[in-house]
């Protein structure tokens, strides 16, 4: 089994869903990070009453989906399609290796539960 | 020439003149004193209704908008006071013809043809806090997706020519009023010219993205804070009792108990029908829905609020609250997207509000043996409002939308107006962490 | 006959008809028009109460439950004032006996009985916003468990029957009445009967999920937003205004001023002291608990506020903000869960308020010479009141209980009434991310 | 002595004494009812203001400091108003000589000598929440970092001392009173003293932990809540319509019409201005300089309400918007950390509001030919004033430092106020979620 | 050393607390996370101003623990007591290898750290 | 590739990037956690309308980012030296092996892309 982690930008949960739910995944989990990256807050100065000041960390949603080894590719090809919008700042992704997984429901192991 | 005679002159005269005078002058400032404070303070219970539609407006929109509304309801607000200053009272109120007033600009000229027992300052600002009420219902539809230059735009028309003009023919003397149309507290003048100025906005602008699908189907964006939207209703509710008893523009004028109570019985029935309704069609109680019913049934009461019964006023409130609801879906449907349901609350609602007064008015409605004349003249008003305001604020937004330009970019509305328009965050603190967005060097 | 003597008369006849007549009419208008101008801001000052409890309930519990919070609070109001309209009113100050008032249901017969300077429908919405106070208060101690139908029926009968009798016997010439039992603005009849009917209904409904464990140890379950909850209490304090002076009835009378007075310097003494005592006994001066006690000093000023000295004003403040903060303890160590301290502020204070009158009224207490006639009768009052409230709150909280169902079940309340009541989310976009509850397709 | 004579001298006695003797009377009730009815509803306007510091100052800072914010407004009132029962009334309105008065604590004296048209508790809870104000200003320049214990000693002397003095030269009839000083509703009396007494604050506490770098620069750290912020502004622009119509002390004095219209275009001005100044420097138009805006042009208008026309309003207002803007960042730019603006707002704008009275009055006024007199007066108390306040603010605040302590630990500040001060969190579910803090059990 | 990585439900997190501190394991982080598994917003038709939705992601907690690779089993088994209630939407428990642990006050590193 | 995970205060949030950003990291992502290890919350008795409870979880930072193995040991150095107050408490360091990354914006995979 692998963890598939992308960093996406927000607005592209919507179409991720979707093919996460076409490509039939067992399920995923979101989390709201803040992220920093070679967008390096470039070209975006705020300014708050009267101090300019740089956005450093962009607002990204971290997806995380466990999958089995021969799914990895096809989950892959499906995020860059969900979430390239060709500009900088559109995140990236991280696969590493899961070594057990366990449905709590049941308590059963393995790729079946994922 | 005796002088019984000197002395029955004497006390006559005493009579006649002396006392009289002294205490008709003392009354007169007397009451003139009890209506101006009355005026006054219900004109800043109306003022205060502007923080209720901030936050109702934001409440019902999302978190990445908030600043945005807020600085559009000021604007509405601030730049409307100073635009109604400037022409707005004058076009409404000023010496003029059946269609619009022409003089005043600026307070400058005498009011004194509009007859008023309060200083004409009370009548203004009074007015002042209606104009902007108007201006701030359109916001609401237009929220999460209007480029913020050009809805200051039109904001100075709404408050400057559309609505004066609305105004003029009702309350201003021209030719609705002549007509003897009833609007007492402005359903119409108001509500239905904010509520249609919505319309016309909600559809030059198009949805926010993300709203409907392509094979139509539609999709909820639910508002990112429901107790704020409820804190809003409140005010508007409270302020309400500004908005409509203070319309008598008279302390003295002892009806403005019972458009007290009338005002409170359909806003109660907006709300209690509006929840039924939800929960029979949803199976669930709506939160939001209710809301808006209880701000229906306002909308509703305020044609008629001094010529019902407390009996018709729930009546008014019921059918206010039912509507509503329907009204908010078939908006929806029809894929008009008005992100917090102002144009079903105040445009829809306005117009029935205003048209009941022909069934329930005490004095000409149809239930109470009135006959169908004041019923046609209701109508006549409503559709006059309605194509007035849908035409010029139809033209006005198209013109906006052609130069300033009227809707943010595709980029920006995803991004979330607050920082593309105004640089800003509303809960820098939650979306996602403290010190998010601290500089570190200006060089580096 | 001689002229002199016409002339005489004729002076004598214009005094004692003429001017003395239409003076004495313009008088009355004019005083009336006072009381009323000044009833009626203050009926909208309580009014706006209602958003002051919901911000109060909401602050101090979960997020998850701010929606339904909202809802009972809007329906309390709106329910309640139409059930106030229809039954209400007429029990509590319609032609009865010593018990309760039986004329004037849909405010239709005469109310000249009361002898009110006031017009009938100014005095009405005065009073139903009091109603719609007393049964708001019972909403914060039933928060996040209560079954939102079960919450509406006990809703209509505390409005309809618990608290106008209890009104009746006080303020409608009823038996507590002609005993001499003051409750100037509504320690008892008022705050005590919400606070009373909150303790039944916790009883009733038992404790949340989580709050007291196995070996009877408490655990805390914080509010999800002061800042909220303490514009409440802001509003609660400003509302208080209106509630207190405006109990007089009249703007005319000028003891309304000191009787601010009274009300302002009790809450600020209540906070302060509620401040110190947590600071002493936690170790650090607690935010929860020093709203609680401002709101403990303006409910115990309530019966008294218009029969102490400042001085009496200061002292009443103090023990009502010591007593709360040893109140809410003891309520929460005998395992009756409320999480805004309802019970504490209104039932506990409100009783102990109208108590002091006894002991602090410069015209019979006991501090000024008046002896213990009056604090009997006080007690007397408290006992009565306690005893009705509870006895029929417990009941018709049990019927509900046994037919409509009171309690949320488990499964509910863990996953927060929002949800499950009204299928509606008060803060999408922060717990925790945008966009979270989005529709993708019917069918999918 | 004939019959006529009789009847001539009947007639006439009748006259001098009878009618007018009553009727002079009711008049005098009539009109002090409705001074008194006008007072009182003012001083809930202002009072209601503390809901609105409260707000902003919280919705400007950070969220883990939300719940001390309002503890700080909260005894800014509460314990304000006691210490201004006791001390600074009797200090500001009693009996004395040219800088104090020092008669009359606690209420005890009578106050005859200030020949009041309305009850004395109403003229004492009046100026009671402008006491609040004055001390409440300064909490949001001291915001995120200072010791409670030290804040509540410095508020029992603003509100005891430091301010009840300036308010006796200005408006007990002191010494500026004599020179012609105008300063009507109290840009000077009341904001400038709390913004002079902000900027001790803010000098002797120091900035924020991270607030300027090594290098001099500045960081931005965000308010937590704009729309909060948003609420807050409105809630005082809506109490600010107390504050200055209320000021006349009578509702007989029918300009209290002209004062309202002249503080709403002021405070419109103000918000427009800064908008656009922010959206020329900045590029953007800013919510928060928009919002504090709207602030200074209310504070600037305080002083003149009463004395200039609605173009002269204007003018003020537009003034106060764009000095503001420059305020604030100059007040940054020499390390003077203020969270909320206060000192920019209500020092700054405080004292330009009242040298333009010297240029706008139509009476004495610079642009309406009344030469230089009154500006030179106008410079004179604002100068006075903030000697006066500097010093002695600076003064306490040093003292206080040395004894009880005035700045937080960097831990505490790092921590949070409110989990360090109050042992509480404001919003527990969210930061970052449910639960976070409960007990598991005491022994484990 | 093992990373332990579950999704458990919220309601859950009392009791995991408690029973993390029975075992008496050097720590744990809890995220807020909105998953997505195999209830797929079954059932879960929610109504928003007249407008029917699924409220496709759930919200849950993630917690992390790092703990030797000798505790992994009895962690797996507590927790699956702590949050198994047999309904659809437990969640699921991820196991995965650390190679390198450091506590930040000292420095020192290795399974004593954790 | 590895992933340092590490667990800090978020007062150390500021210095944290400003290090970051000096050793020229492609990038790094923070997730608002709250923890629990040997602070245990002890000692941090707190009060809530008269019940004393104790605050177990502290909230923390958790900063992640994926490096190149040759840079692991400077990462690690730069962080303890940004994050490290010597008092308990001061969390974390955790490094796991990453297997790919990829970049969304353009595909590429690898070392390069972090
Ligand atoms: N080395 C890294 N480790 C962890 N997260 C990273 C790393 N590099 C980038 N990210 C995440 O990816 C997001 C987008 O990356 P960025 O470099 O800005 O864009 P792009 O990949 O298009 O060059 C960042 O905001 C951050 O959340
Ligand atoms: N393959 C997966 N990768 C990551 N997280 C998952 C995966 N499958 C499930 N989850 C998480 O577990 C939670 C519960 O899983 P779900 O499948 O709904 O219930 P169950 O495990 O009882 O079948 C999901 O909401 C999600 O957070
Ligand atoms: N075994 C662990 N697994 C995951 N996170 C941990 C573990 N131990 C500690 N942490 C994280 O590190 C934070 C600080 O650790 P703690 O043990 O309190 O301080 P110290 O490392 O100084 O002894 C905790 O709040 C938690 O977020």
């Amino acid at each position: 089994m692998k963890k598939i982690e992308c960093m996406v930008r927000p607005a592209c949960l919507e179409q991720l869903v979707i093919t996460m739910e076409k490509l039939d995944l067992g399920g995923m989990n979101i989390t709201q990070v803040v992220g920093y990256g070679s967008q390096k807050g470039a070209g975006d100065t705020s300014i708050y009453r009267g101090v300019e000041y740089t956005v450093k960390l962009k607002e990204k949603l971290k997806v995380e989906t466990v999958v089995p080894d021969s799914m990895v590719e096809t989950v892959i090809e499906q995020i860059l399609k969900a979430t390239r919008t060709d500009s900088v700042g559109d995140g990236k992704i991280f696969i590493y290796n899961i070594e057990e997984a366990i449905r709590i429901r049941t308590g059963e192991r393995g790729d079946a539960v994922i | 020439m005796t002088k019984w005679y000197w002395c029955f002159m004497l006390t006559v005269t005493l009579f006649t003149f002396f006392p009289k005078q002294a205490l008709a002058q003392d009354l007169v400032e007397i009451t003139t004193a009890i209506n101006t404070v009355w005026v006054l303070l219900a004109a800043f219970l109306v003022f205060f209704m502007q923080a209720g539609f901030a936050m109702v407006e934001a409440g019902f929109t999302r978190a990445k908008n908030a600043g945005n509304i807020v600085m559009k309801n000021i604007m509405d607000l601030a730049a409307g006071s100073i635009v109604y200053w400037a022409f707005g009272f004058a076009i409404m109120f000023g010496v003029g013809n059946g269609f619009f007033g022409s003089s005043g600009f600026f307070l400058s000229d005498s009011f004194a043809h509009l007859g008023l027992d309060i200083p004409t300052p009370a009548f203004w600002i009074f007015q002042a806090v209606f104009a902007a009420t108007a201006a701030t219902i359109v916001s609401g539809a237009m929220a999460e997706r209007t480029n913020f230059a050009g809805y200051l735009c039109y904001s100075v028309f709404i408050t400057g020519i559309i609505y004066p003009v609305v105004g003029h023919w009702t309350w201003g003397g021209g030719w609705l009023d002549q007509l003897g149309f009833v609007d007492f507290a402005g359903s119409s003048v108001v509500h239905s010219v904010g509520g249609w100025a919505a319309l016309a906005g909600a559809i030059v602008l198009g949805p926010r993205i993300g709203k409907y699908n392509e094979d139509g189907s539609i999709n909820a964006i639910p508002g990112h804070n429901l107790l704020m939207a409820a804190l809003g209703v409140f005010i508007l509710w409270f302020g309400w009792f500004g908005f409509n008893p203070g319309s008598t523009l008279s302390g003295m004028d002892s009806s403005i108990a019972m458009i007290a109570v009338t005002t409170n019985l359909s806003a109660a029935a907006g709300a209690v029908l509006a929840m039924i309704v939800s929960w029979l069609k949803y199976r669930k109680p709506d939160v939001s829905m209710t809301l808006n019913g209880a701000l229906a049934g306002l909308v509703g009461i305020t044609a008629g609020a001094a010529d019902v019964t407390p009996v018709g006023a729930v009546m008014i409130g019921l059918l206010s609250g039912c509507v509503v609801v329907y009204a908010v879906e078939m908006i929806d449907k029809i894929h008009v997207d008005d992100p917090v349901g102002a144009i079903a609350v105040h445009g829809v609602c306005g117009a029935l509000g205003t048209l009941l007064v022909g069934l329930f008015a005490t004095d000409g409605g149809v239930f109470y043996g009135g006959g169908l004349a004041l019923l046609r003249v209701q109508a006549i008003g409503v559709v006059a409002v309605a194509a007035w305001t849908l035409t010029t604020a139809f033209l006005i937004f198209k013109i906006i939308d052609a130069t300033v330009g009227l809707r943010a970019s595709s980029e920006e509305e995803v991004e979330g107006l607050d920082i593309t328009e105004h640089g800003s965050t509303s809960y820098p603190d939650f979306v996602p962490l403290y010190g998010k967005s601290f500089k570190i060097k200006k060089t580096s």
